[in-house]
């Protein structure tokens, strides 16, 4: 299935584009997070990022379905 | 009322202060200053992402719990995104109460919230060149 | 910057939030708004009496001692006397710091100092034609 | 000597003026506010009353001389 992964903040200068296609066949989000940070090493500076599959934020339990939007977000800084 | 917004328009504080039901004894408001220099080097500007349907939704979110908890009258709050200058407002928050004490414990509160739950991103952009994400 | 002020006049808030220098990052304001109704009666309007030169003595020394105790960059604040209609503000405090967390207690502490020290009195006018000091 | 007595917001309304002279040759003050008390009695209702000599807050074992003025307050509340 495909994957539609969205980089926010620095995280889109860590990967070098805001959004990219993975095929993949895993569907758990944790499983698929692994795979982006070993593309990504950067990505890992944080302890933890937040994540919102199809603009709903949810826990790294989450499971993913073909088509699914990831979004990857860096801890905010807003204020 | 509860208005939450995300914006890259300059923000107006004034709209915000004129209008308000007979029940209001307290306005409190909280503006965030982007300062000319951070960490003692200089600024140039700061340049804010947000995703801004997330950031939205919870911005509203945290404002209608915060009129719950605290027992406001109004709670608003404007966030600025895209570039942002010294001296410019980068975050206003207005809360409406018929008292004081609980308006300051929310206005407080409401800003604690919004820069620990929005998906919003701030990048300092230093006069000499350097950029820096937070 | 401290600016103590008791006068007749509405109080415009604007002229209050245009100016500040660039190492502000944080300015909070507090409005008392007067309310339409006190005990559940109805109000005509508050009637705020003053030995104006000894307030005005007061309030530019505890603005003072807040600017120190807090660090803050400038603390403002005017207290409206005379007849002031529900709707209208009765007393404005602007608090500009670096920070937000000193802002947000010196505002507290300035309008509780205000509200201990002042040599101010409030007579309640009701719509029936009563009328309470306070 | 001659004393000059303020009263102010309630304190007014109770003494039915805002301002009166008094001859005595008392020289302290709460000897003085025992006096205005006994005149206008309701001044009593307040526990604590604030005293400004010539527009100086005092406490109650302050000196009077001749010619001061004396200001009465009522406890504050502004805001």
């Amino acid at each position: 299935m495909k994957v539609h992964i969205k980089y926010y903040a620095k995280y889109a200068d860590y990967a070098g584009t805001r959004m990219e296609d993975i095929e993949t066949d895993i569907i758990t989000l944790r499983d698929l997070l692994n795979i982006v940070r070993e593309r990504h090493p950067k990505l890992k500076e944080d302890r933890r990022s937040l994540i919102a599959i199809n603009d709903k934020f949810v826990g790294e339990e989450a499971q993913i379905s073909d088509g699914a939007t990831v979004s990857i977000f860096p801890p905010v800084s807003g204020g | 009322m509860v208005v939450g917004r995300i914006q890259r328009e300059p923000i107006e504080v004034e709209p915000f202060l004129k209008s308000y039901d007979m029940g209001v004894g307290s306005i409190i408001t909280f503006q965030g200053i982007v300062r000319k220099t951070e960490s003692s080097r200089e600024l140039e500007y700061l340049f804010y992402e947000a995703e801004e349907k997330l950031a939205t939704e919870e911005l509203t979110r945290l404002l209608t719990e915060a009129k719950e908890k605290f027992n406001l009258i109004d709670a608003l709050a404007v966030h600025r995104i895209g570039i942002v200058n010294p001296g410019e407002i980068s975050l206003l928050v207005v809360v409406n109460s018929g008292h004081r004490n609980e308006g300051f414990k929310a206005c407080s509160f409401i800003v604690d919230a919004i820069k620990e739950r929005l998906p919003i991103w701030k990048k300092d952009h230093f006069v000499d060149g350097e950029e820096t994400w937070h």
